[in-house]
């Protein structure tokens, strides 16, 4: 039942903030941060207190929820929460506070309406973190587009049409690919076995030809690495991270990005094992190429926020590396790099957003020199900049160093090709610092510095990326059951060809 | 004392906390920054005479403080492990750090940043720390990144200037190059012997692997891509002369004494896996006597005092290089040590003359210092004397071990040993020529002395002290490598070795002092000039990277900046709209057009079925 | 030759005629008259080919009610000498080309098909009783729903027929 | 049973269409459109009648007298929108109507 409230609390929150809004009783965002802090405390205290895990199929959960939904169809309304689940949920809500400290003073019209689609969008990604029906898990993840839709449409920048429509049609065009795949699943499920089902545990042993399962891991496929995004389905994400308003982009890096890993690792991989495992080497190029590929278009661009949305294509890369590399380092690494690519773009992004508050503008030519005025805002970003290009002792460093170490197992020129990536990321990274914080200052008037409530913001996401940088075992242990089916994947042992 | 280990790095990096947390005055930022240190120095003398006060096989020691990370079979544990080999580098770090940062406190009084560069410095020292106790190559790679993150933020203190900040990310971008060869490489040991722990790695690769096999050829070469990058070899030695961009204190620190130390650290630390692949092991020796003899013409010809400092850095880590790659362990950490004093030691006094008058860099526009400045030249002479290694000086005991080891290598020792001694007559040459010009001849400066306190003078009385005495010391470190056998050298090498340094200083005396026409005369003709100009750019590597690598992918950025992937997608949406245009041409909102198209459609269509 | 078989033929003619005229006249009032004999024409050879309830509502409803307003609403546009100067300049000889070709392949293509088929000669008388029983019968829903279609048709022609007032928009002064 | 072929009705009635197409597309006098539109649901009514004629069924007339319905109902329609448009455009051409273009 915690999990229907876990969904239920932001989905009524949500409908609360609009109507506070709409009465002018109470600031929305207020509401907001009360429902997800309320939220957060929810999924901690659940954590703390839950009970012995209960197994399915051969896999842990904390907790699950079944009831009917559409029984004629084999359509159930299934929630689970494993360790995995639980870690991005965690993430996901800790993320939502940021996005609304964040976006505090940015928006100014239809408040109401910006924080219901926050919430909803929360839902949403909850739900896709916990459904295990794959007709409830298409139907979040078709919830949580969108209010995205409108967060961008709506409240964005100059562009924001054009962002939104994009992101619209990607998202789209590819979710119905999955649609597609989800329902020749469950038909070619229903041929061999006569059962007509949605249920995740039915269908993970569904037998199928190895050309019809092929072609249904692509349609996932795509649909979730367009959402991760791999290269080259990634163009969507710099012009709505672009466009979108700072809570946007934080949602959207820190979050929304991870629903698409998270997609690879508990349904593409795990219900396709074979046709992943065949499939495996053209994903891990896909992800070479992303990190490479973004690395050097983050470098090209004068839009901070392109810049940070490119690194986020990079650091996806090495997602889909670890994913695919078929071995548990990798996953976890994977999973590692997800979380901490979650602390450090958002925390970039929620920084594009404030310098953008300040001068009205996110062309980095125009800025320069604001370290003199802004110190303490300059070393916080100095330091996601340098958790961002993997500074070890930092969450992204623990992420990248399992992650290339299990590929390296896998694959070992894709990885070398991966490492290139380790050279462009101080690249970007750093001109980033030289171009806002170093130089000459360019603006007329100093920036104000770092606010209280930015302060204390920042401080809660240093904590985590240090956490996560230094003693990251904790989290590796309660992900650790989650990537069971991962490794599923086996490989023709290509490092032989370099054995004695 | 030995389990108060883990309070060494943890001192600096708490001072590190406490700088960047709260808002300290001067004062307070001073002592928390040198105390810091000061302490962990401390703590680090306690310990190494404890550790050494041991039976020499019990001189090591292990603390493990947590998993840091595991998965599968790879476990990453955060320990520390201190040996002969660490002890003799903690004690370089936090004492020649220790100095430096009292010597900071002066350097540095006038500057706005005055917190911040300690906060950074106490971080490097942490990280530095971090790096040669790391018990195993995760811990050692954390240290390793460490100190280029300090690196890239001191050589970029003053950030007002973009020059600076490109010398920054240069530094931190090259050696990146080779920490990525690095983690290469350790994903390879890894792959194959199933640890990164430093001593079972060794002790795994002595058991699985055949010397000169495939394997640790390939493992060591990946490994001596991250140390190449470190310690500014060839080819990637060009960020170093640029990292002098920095305030000096750093350069002395980190440029000279410290980081690009590590390189050496680390080949020193896996030294066994070098003796695996003798391949390796001479291109490590060749890397390095080609480095000592190209940077040693390049600095003949600067003209920045700093940046002749730093091509002379290069060179003396190259003669570490060659020592390493001859086998000659002790001689290399013994050079390291030696050279860290010294060139600490000149880096110091060189910033002592820049602080004295004003900001000034170019030897050209310097001389006659000697009255002025006697504190600075006679540290200026101690530490040249010790560079170019004349007798009784630290560095004439560790470069002669370094040169006899070269010569009694079977693998063309002579070559290297020849290239060694070339390097050396060049280091009396440039260093000479250094002080000839500061410091005699007449004066052409305005000098003013107040700012040279004591705190900047005790350092350099100190760090002349141990220029001078720091060859005596014998390094205990007989049980942290194998015993080099001990090579007949013979009269004739042995004293042209010793002649070689007199040679240099001698020539230097002609030249830049007796006669200095000559060397406008040399530069005068054009061989002479084209030779000194590409000397100057340092062996032209600069330009050809800029030509090879930056300006490719700079024109790749430019020209690719929105995308080529999203041209398709562009491509796709225009198309859609040129379609849409197209068809909305038909409505042109006339009746008879539609009744038209519609007879035109009807004929067409009974036709088809007609003739079908 | 029969008497039907002539009177079947001269309808024809007269019918195509007069058609032709309707569509080619300058003059509306004329054209409406041609059209008019046009469909009592097409009358005449409904009751020769046996439906006479056909007939009947041909000449009532067509030539009578549907032409009366055409009469109607030409009189109320007051379509004076001008709108024949107008029409002649408007029947340029060069636009009929198009049309004329489209019609005459479709005609073409129409009289191939009518052609083909195996010929067809005789006719079956068809009372009108015969007409009442299935019109009540089976069609009774399609009587219903013309019953509705020409409320509608009344309905629309009343809200459409009212007078332009002067806040309608899209009024040209 | 009367001998008149069948397919000379049809023939007729094709003819009569295709007149009355000419004139919906030729004509550019709003009248004179509607009158073609009339020619031309009166030749339909011709081919349903005969059809119905031929094969002795009432249905030809049925449906017959259904176009007649739907003729009345838009030329009802069609002469109210006429009157309308000459009370806003002043004008019967057909052409000048042509907003809702593409």
């Amino acid at each position: 039942m915690i999990l229907a409230w876990l969904l239920l609390i932001p989905f009524i929150g949500g409908l609360v903030a609009w109507l506070a809004d709409r009465k002018k009783l109470v600031d929305p965002a207020l509401v907001t941060l009360a429902t997800l802090l309320l939220d957060l405390l929810i999924v901690i205290g659940f954590y703390f207190t839950r009970d012995a895990p209960i197994e399915i199929s051969g896999q842990q959960w904390m907790a699950v929820l079944e009831l009917a939904w559409i029984p004629r169809f084999g359509i159930g309304f299934v929630l689970a929460l494993d360790g995995l689940g639980l870690l991005m949920v965690l993430l996901t809500l800790f993320l939502g506070v940021v996005a609304v400290l964040s976006s505090w003073q940015e928006i100014n019209h239809r408040k109401g309406f910006f924080y219901f689609n926050i919430l909803w969008t929360m839902s949403g990604v909850i739900g896709v973190f916990t459904s295990l029906d794959l007709f409830l898990f298409f139907f979040f993840w078709e919830v949580m587009l969108i209010p995205m839709y409108f967060i961008i449409g709506v409240f964005g920048h100059e562009n924001r049409i054009y962002a939104a429509i994009k992101f619209f049609i990607f998202t789209q065009a590819s979710g119905l690919l999955m649609l597609l795949a989800i329902i020749a699943l469950v038909y070619f499920h229903h041929q061999s076995s006569g059962v007509v089902t949605f249920n995740y545990f039915e269908l993970l042993g569904a037998e199928l030809s190895a050309s019809v399962a092929y072609w249904l891991m692509l349609g996932f496929f795509i649909a979730f690495i367009t959402k991760l995004p791999g290269v080259p389905l990634h163009t969507w994400l710099p012009d709505a991270h672009t466009q979108a308003p700072t809570a946007g982009s934080v949602i959207l890096a820190g979050v929304l990005l991870k629903t698409g890993a998270y997609g690879l690792i508990r349904f593409a991989v795990p219900l396709f094992p074979e046709a992943s495992a065949e499939f495996a080497p053209v994903a891990m190029s896909l992800g070479a190429v992303s990190i490479i590929y973004a690395a050097a278009m983050a470098f090209a661009q004068t839009d901070i926020k392109r810049l940070i949305a490119y690194t986020s294509v990079s650091h996806m890369g090495f997602v889909l590396l670890g994913v695919y590399a078929g071995n548990e380092t990798a996953a976890r690494g994977a999973v590692m790099t997800m979380l901490a690519h979650g602390m450090t773009s958002a925390a970039l992004f929620a920084f594009a957003g404030a310098i953008g508050q300040r001068i009205h503008t996110r062309d980095m030519r125009q800025m320069g020199g604001f370290w003199r005025s802004a110190p303490r805002m300059g070393a916080i970003v100095l330091f996601f900049s340098v958790a961002a290009l993997g500074m070890p002792g930092l969450a992204n460093f623990v992420g990248e160093f399992l992650v290339l170490l299990g590929a390296f197992k896998a694959n070992m020129l894709l990885t070398c090709i991966a490492a290139i990536g380790l050279i462009l990321a101080p690249v970007y990274s750093l001109i980033v610092i030289q171009r806002i914080f170093h130089g000459k200052r360019l603006v007329e008037k100093p920036i104000p510095d770092v606010t209280t409530r930015e302060t204390v913001m920042m401080l809660m996401m240093i904590v985590v990326t240090v956490g996560l940088g230094v003693f990251p075992q904790p989290v590796m242990e309660l992900m650790a059951s989650s990537l069971d089916l991962l490794p599923v994947v086996a490989f023709n042992d290509e490092a032989g060809m370099v054995s004695q | 004392m030995l389990e108060f280990l883990w309070l060494v790095p943890l001192l600096p990096l708490l001072g590190f906390l406490l700088l960047v947390l709260l808002p300290l005055t001067k004062r307070a930022a001073a002592i928390v920054g040198v105390g810091s240190v000061g302490a962990a120095a401390l703590l680090t003398l306690l310990i190494v005479v404890e550790l050494f006060g041991l039976s020499s096989d019990a001189q090591v020691f292990r603390q493990i403080y947590w998993t840091w990370m595991q998965a599968e079979n790879f476990t990453a544990q955060f320990a520390f492990y201190l040996d002969p080999l660490a002890a003799v580098m903690m004690a370089i770090i936090t004492g020649v750090g220790f100095l430096i940062h009292l010597y900071s406190v002066g350097y540095m009084d006038e500057d706005p940043g005055f917190a911040r560069f300690f906060a950074y410095m106490n971080l490097f020292i942490a990280a530095m720390l971090v790096l040669v106790l790391g018990d195993n190559l995760v811990v050692l790679y954390l240290g390793w990144e460490g100190v280029g993150l300090c690196s890239y933020l001191l050589i970029g203190f003053w950030y007002d200037s973009h020059a600076n900040g490109y010398a920054a990310r240069k530094a931190f971008v090259v050696t990146r190059v080779g920490d990525a060869l690095m983690a290469l490489g350790m994903f390879l040991l890894f792959l194959h012997l199933d640890t990164l722990d430093i001593q079972q790695l060794m002790a795994n690769a002595n058991d699985q692997w055949q010397t000169g096999s495939s394997l640790p050829t390939i493992a060591a070469a990946l490994l001596l891509g991250g140390a190449l990058g470190k310690s500014a070899q060839i080819p990637l030695q060009t960020w170093l002369p640029d990292a002098m961009a920095g305030p000096t204190p750093i350069s002395a620190l980190i440029h000279a004494a410290t980081m690009v130390t590590a390189g050496v650290y680390l080949i020193a630390r896996t030294h066994e896996l070098f003796l695996l692949a003798p391949d390796i092991m001479f291109l490590v020796a060749l890397i390095g006597a080609t480095t000592l003899f190209i940077s040693g013409f390049t600095a003949l010809v600067q003209t920045d005092i700093k940046r002749i400092l730093a091509f002379s850095t290069i060179s003396q880590l190259g003669y570490m290089f060659l020592a390493l790659g001859v086998g000659a362990w002790s001689a290399a950490i013994f050079h390291l040590m030696t050279h860290a004093f010294f060139k600490a030691l000149l880096f110091l006094a060189a910033g002592a003359v820049i602080l004295c008058v004003h900001h000034e860099q170019d030897i050209f526009k310097m001389g006659g210092l000697r009255k002025r400045l006697p504190v600075s030249f006679w540290s200026f002479m101690i530490g040249g004397l010790a560079l170019v290694a004349v007798p009784l000086t630290s560095g004439y005991y560790s470069k002669h071990e370094i040169l006899f080891a070269a010569a009694g290598n079977e693998n063309s020792g002579q070559l290297l040993w020849l290239l060694g001694v070339l390097g050396a007559v060049m280091t009396g040459l440039y260093t000479f020529r250094l002080i000839f010009t500061v410091f005699f001849g007449e004066e052409n400066t305005r000098v003013h002395e107040s700012t040279v306190g004591l705190v900047v003078k005790l350092p350099l009385v100190v760090l002349c002290l141990l220029s001078i005495v720091g060859g005596w010391f014998v390094l205990p470190l007989d049980h942290v490598f194998p015993a080099s056998e001990e090579q007949a050298i013979s009269g004739i090498t042995s004293l042209v070795t010793d002649v070689a340094p007199f040679v240099g200083i001698f020539i230097a005396y002609l030249v830049f002092h007796q006669n200095k026409a000559l060397a406008d005369a040399v530069v005068a003709h054009t061989p002479g000039r084209l030779l000194q100009r590409f000397w100057f750019s340092g062996w032209g590597f600069d330009w050809l990277y800029q030509k090879i690598l930056v300006n490719p992918f700079m024109l790749f950025v430019r020209i690719n900046k929105n995308d080529i992937v999203d041209s398709f997608y562009r491509l796709a949406a225009w198309l859609m709209r040129l379609i849409h245009r197209l068809f909305g041409l038909t409505q042109t909102g006339r009746m008879q057009w539609y009744v038209g198209s519609i007879a035109l459609g009807v004929v067409l269509i009974v036709g088809a079925g007609i003739f079908s | 030759m029969s008497l039907e078989l002539f009177l079947f033929y001269l309808a024809s003619a007269v019918a195509v005629f007069a058609t032709l005229r309707t569509i080619t006249c300058l003059n509306a009032a004329h054209a409406l008259l041609y059209l008019i004999s046009s469909l009592l024409s097409i009358a005449v050879i409904f009751y020769l080919i046996g439906a006479p309830f056909a007939a009947t509502l041909e000449v009532i409803v067509y030539a009578g009610a549907i032409m009366v307003l055409f009469v109607f609403v030409i009189m109320m546009l007051n379509m004076g000498k001008q709108t024949v100067e107008q029409e002649r300049s408007w029947l340029n000889p060069v636009i009929w080309i198009g049309p004329g070709i489209i019609c005459t392949v479709l005609l073409a293509e129409l009289v191939t098909l009518l052609v083909q088929k195996e010929r067809l000669l005789e006719t079956v008388i068809v009372t009108p009783k015969e007409v009442g029983i299935s019109l009540f019968g089976p069609y009774l829903l399609a009587v219903e729903l013309a019953s509705m279609l020409l409320l509608a048709g009344l309905v629309g022609a009343y809200h459409l027929g009212r007078p332009l007032t002067q806040k309608q928009p899209g009024s040209i002064k | 049973m009367i001998a008149i072929p069948v397919e000379h009705c049809l023939l007729l009635s094709v003819m009569l269409f295709c007149l009355g197409l000419l004139g919906v597309l030729v004509r550019r006098n709003i009248i004179f459109v509607l009158m073609s539109m009339e020619i031309m649901l009166n030749a339909i009514g011709l081919a349903f009648v005969s059809g119905g004629a031929r094969w002795g069924q009432a249905d030809g007339q049925v449906m017959f007298l259904l176009v007649i319905t739907l003729a009345a109902a838009e030329v009802a329609i069609g002469l109210a929108l006429v009157l309308q448009l000459y009370q806003r455009y002043r004008t019967l051409d057909i052409e000048t109507i042509s907003k809702m273009k593409g």
